[in-house]
């Protein structure tokens, strides 16, 4: 195996173990805490994969968003018993949907294990200057809608988590 | 570097290679901390008439901190009885490693660079970012409500700070055309950024110390009102551990600031003889020094003052920046 | 680098893809069931990246949507985020299915 | 603002910021504070009720420790309590030395208190200014009167010692020196940007909510309202001096920073004329009586102590003791008003507020 095979394996192996302790954890912290586990891995993924980038966007937009689901796990559910959402949630359930969630996982692994692509340079020397170039030629359109959704967004949000008119009076 | 990893073949050599280099990087970085900390000491016993450590070590208490560290070893590290056991341990680690792994990029003279990533400020930015879960979970791992408090403030702090402060380094991507820090420091060889992108390192100054948690944005800790934020219920080593990445960030920020403002290793003209890294140490020294003195000279700035600085000043004159910098560089630089 | 088979990375999405969607049906805590689909959409980006390298003609297309992708998934948790907060102010509880009333 | 569960958060007894053993009891949203409720008691020691078993000159040591940052005006309020009860007829130069010592006192009690708030609000440098001059005139009153803190320099009918020789001269020399200290400190501080923002507009009140809480000193005085003792019912020899009462325009935090900072200056220039018109010969202690025994009768005096109106009431029966002795002590009235101004603040504005207060718990506490 080479090396790369073997940073593959520790990659995989941290976000897989992220996910699973996503799963099996009960405070929403922890939870949150596990993720960013998996969150950095996949960013290594992005880096083995040469999508240096990618990375980086991947580690600043999740490191400030899971900052922030830690601040709404911390502000919405202090002190209250959290795995009190555990135990309404039926066994039954639980195994249906392992069920179900398995079957679409093993088929999809039949789906991809043929696939056997060679990896190629595609881009030599700077990715993050192609990827501009990219975005202001190729996808302008695509890029500015983006942007425009994320105002739509920031405005929505704010509106939405105003105060209302008369609770600001009480 | 990072693609002769890659490419290179496992061999225990390898291994011990990037370890050794590592280890060495470390131990430079703790070396600094070391001496920043007795500096910091010296300095704020300057500015405040007294004589500040001056017992071990001789007159200038050089190994003043060597005890102190050596006294948070030996302290007991306590946990409290209803804090988040697992949490409460794993948070320093959170915090401290990407103290370390920011080093990674930051060329430290002509050769001296341990990751040549195209992408080198936006990697420093993003892994910066994740310290501030190590500090939230701290916060609540304690179960204490002014650690709460501490940890609630660093995440507000930092998602205040962290949009000014990428924003006002696009004036300096968009002169070099680069995000690589070595890129960065060739493009500043006859004139460095501070002097065309002033508005960019004062609002890159403010919001790296509201980012490094500094007097008079540590309101994280704010031992005033919180009475020691996060940080309150840590004791011992683990409580050095924060101390140790607070530090660290010292380090890494100032060197980013001499890189991206001041031009790194760059000489002052007719100056060339001296070599990269004695400039580079200069001009990082004298960033550090102005990190302090701003600490011991203002009061601390409240919650909310802080962040409509971040929101209301520093992000519309952080993009009213990058926008005449663009334009200057289309009319002018084409 | 070309060592790793491109089915790999694959089949490490689906893994992740389906903790993503276990969690998104299983938990009721809105918070976790934001974060699980997040990482469902992680999993499709790792996708969109591996065939940006491997593939019959790779090029950086996949590293742009997945970019977009990001842009889309910070977009969609602000918005969850906010709606969360409106709910909450009406109804004190985070768990996703006590919030089925139409109308407080 | 979610209404998120309400947090309980004990502000002290110990807490860096609560200036002793003051405890806050504050009800939380986020770091919204709802209610507060002040919780004193902690250092309370009884001063009155013991006074009752004590000889009219023992009593002297315990009022040091009321306000121990002038304790020369507590000294000064119970002596002059007594003498008005018996008559006493205190010397000029006694009155001179008592004057100056406690406008030294004052303007040390207020360096105290300019650290200290400014240590609250963050910066930790003017602490240690503050604490540089008031070292040299914790120097003086050493000099006078054998001790640094709790001086039990008054006597009834006088003081104790004299002044010694050279003494009026150094304090002569410090005056110069202090002007220039107090324009550095407004260079350093009352300019600084964060500073005005953190105090101005903040814990505002008005003239009639101050009557009615009844506060006093500069508490009192930044609302607008002249209120100084010294100058509405003026006691030892201050209506040979002239000086100005500072007042406040807006009653927040940052008027009362400015008002006490002005008293430092006008107490500079009472030190000052009261060196020059110093009396070279007389005695310092009046034509005092072996026993102190004050006829039957009670009094109430009052002067204006660095906090505020500092009153003293004594019953006397004829005897050796005092009947009663009650102290109205200025930090505890002033502390009153505090649950008010704190609602609807955040924790930073919590420690700017109380540390503008100026309270200290020992008198607080009595």
């Amino acid at each position: 195996m080479s090396s790369s095979g073997i940073v593959f394996s520790i990659i995989a192996i941290c976000a897989i173990l992220g996910g699973l302790m996503m799963i099996t954890l009960k405070k929403v912290m922890h939870m949150t805490v596990a993720m960013i586990l998996t969150y950095f891995s996949i960013a290594a993924l992005y880096v083995l994969l040469t999508a240096e980038f990618v990375a980086v966007a991947q580690v600043l937009v999740y490191s400030g968003g899971i900052t922030i689901l830690m601040v709404f796990g911390i502000m919405l559910t202090y002190h209250k018993a959290e795995n009190r959402d555990e135990e309404k949630v039926s066994s039954f359930r639980k195994l249906i949907t392992f069920l179900s969630v398995a079957t679409l996982g093993i088929v999809s692994y039949f789906l991809v294990a043929p696939v056997d692509f060679v990896a190629e340079e595609i881009f030599v020397g700077d990715h993050t200057k192609a990827i501009g170039e990219i975005l202001y030629t190729n996808y302008i359109i695509p890029f500015e809608l983006v942007s425009i959704l994320l105002l739509v967004a920031l405005i929505g949000a704010v509106l939405l988590a105003k105060k209302d008119k008369e609770e600001a009076n009480e | 570097m990072m693609n002769e990893i890659m490419t290179s073949q496992p061999s225990w050599l390898n291994v011990l290679k990037f370890t050794g280099l590592g280890v060495a990087l470390i131990l430079v970085v703790i070396l600094f901390v070391t001496y920043a900390i007795l500096a910091e000491r010296k300095v704020m016993a300057f500015m405040q008439m007294r004589p500040g450590p001056n017992r071990i070590g001789g007159k200038l208490g050089i190994l003043q901190t060597l005890a102190d560290v050596l006294k948070l070893l030996l302290k007991e590290n306590i946990t409290p009885k209803s804090a988040d056991k697992l949490l409460f341990l794993v948070a320093p680690v959170i915090a401290f490693a990407p103290a370390f792994m920011v080093m990674a990029v930051i060329p430290f003279s002509e050769n001296v660079t341990f990751a040549n990533l195209n992408v080198g400020v936006l990697y420093y930015v993003g892994i910066s970012g994740l310290s501030i879960i190590g500090i939230v979970a701290a916060g609540w791992a304690s179960n204490n409500k002014y650690s709460l408090l501490g940890g609630m403030r660093a995440a507000a702090q930092m998602i205040s700070y962290e949009i000014p402060l990428v924003l006002s380094l696009l004036g300096v991507i968009l002169l070099t055309g680069s995000m690589n820090l070595n890129d960065i420091i060739k493009a500043q060889d006859n004139v460095w950024y501070i002097f065309t992108q002033p508005i960019a390192f004062v609002i890159f100054f403010i919001a790296a110390i509201a980012e490094l948690n500094r007097g008079p944005f540590d309101l994280v800790e704010a031992e005033s009102e919180l009475v020691g934020g996060f940080s309150t219920e840590y004791t011992g080593f683990r409580w050095a551990i924060f101390m140790l990445a607070e530090y660290f960030y010292l380090f890494a920020m100032s060197s980013l600031i001499t890189v991206l403002f001041l031009g790194g290793w760059q000489p002052v003209m007719f100056l060339g003889f001296i070599p990269g890294s004695v400039w580079f140490a200069l001009k990082f020294l004298f960033v550090v020094f102005l990190f302090l003195w701003i600490r011991f000279t203002f009061p601390r700035i409240r919650a909310d003052q802080l962040m409509e600085l971040g929101w209301k000043v520093l992000l519309p004159l952080a993009l009213a920046n990058v926008f005449i910098t663009a334009i200057i560089k289309e009319i002018f630089f084409r | 680098m070309s060592s790793i088979p491109a089915s790999s990375f694959l089949l490490l999405a689906i893994i992740l893809f389906c903790i993503g969607l276990y969690g998104a049906l299983t938990k009721r805590n809105t918070v976790v069931v934001l974060i699980s689909i997040e990482l469902m959409l992680n999993a499709a980006n790792i996708n969109l990246v591996t065939f940006s390298k491997y593939g019959l003609t790779p090029n950086l297309t996949g590293h742009i949507f997945s970019l977009f992708v990001m842009a889309v998934a910070a977009a969609e948790a602000a918005v969850a985020l906010a709606i969360l907060i409106a709910l909450y102010r009406n109804k004190p509880t985070i768990l996703i299915d006590e919030m089925d009333d139409l109308k407080h | 603002m979610i209404r998120t569960e309400e947090m309980l958060l004990n502000v002290g007894p110990q807490h860096p910021s609560t200036h002793g053993v003051f405890r806050l009891v504050v009800k939380m949203d986020g770091e919204r504070i709802i209610e507060a409720t002040p919780v004193v008691g902690y250092l309370h020691r009884g001063t009155e009720k013991i006074a009752e078993d004590l000889l009219y000159t023992q009593i002297i040591p315990y009022t040091d420790r009321m306000d121990y940052l002038s304790a020369m005006t507590n000294n000064y309020v119970y002596c002059h309590a007594v003498e008005t009860l018996m008559g006493l007829e205190v010397p000029e130069k006694a009155e001179f030395l008592r004057v100056i010592s406690m406008e030294l006192n004052r303007i040390a009690s207020h360096l105290v208190w300019w650290g200290t708030n400014l240590l609250d609000l963050g910066a930790f440098t003017p602490f240690l200014y503050a604490f540089r001059e008031r070292e040299m005139i914790l120097n003086f009153l050493n000099e006078l009167s054998g001790s640094r803190l709790n001086y039990s320099y008054m006597r009834i009918g006088g003081v104790k010692w004299d002044a010694p020789p050279g003494w009026i001269e150094k304090v002569q020399d410090f005056i110069p020196y202090m002007r220039k200290q107090l324009a550095g400190y407004h260079d350093f501080v009352t300019g600084n940007e964060i500073f005005l923002n953190r105090v101005q507009g903040i814990g505002k009140y008005t003239a009639e909510d101050a009557f009615n809480f009844s506060l006093s000193g500069a508490n009192l005085r930044c609302t607008g309202a002249s209120y100084d003792v010294r100058k509405d019912d003026p006691y030892s020899i201050y209506n040979r001096f002239e000086f100005k009462i500072p007042v406040g325009e807006n009653g927040d935090a940052f008027d009362r920073y400015m008002v006490r900072m002005k008293e430092i200056e006008e107490s500079i220039n009472i030190i000052e004329q009261a060196c020059e018109q110093f009396p070279k010969e007389g005695s310092i202690l009046g034509k005092v009586p072996k026993v102190i025994k004050p006829p039957a009768g009670e009094t109430f005096v009052r002067i204006e102590s660095p906090r505020g109106e500092i009153g003293c009431y004594i019953k006397s029966e004829g005897k050796t003791k005092p009947y009663r002795v009650k102290f109205r002590r200025p930090s505890f009235h002033n502390l009153q008003i505090l649950p008010k101004l704190l609602v609807g603040e955040s924790m930073s504005n919590l420690v700017a507020i109380l540390g503008g207060i100026d309270i200290v718990l020992g008198e607080v506490d009595g």
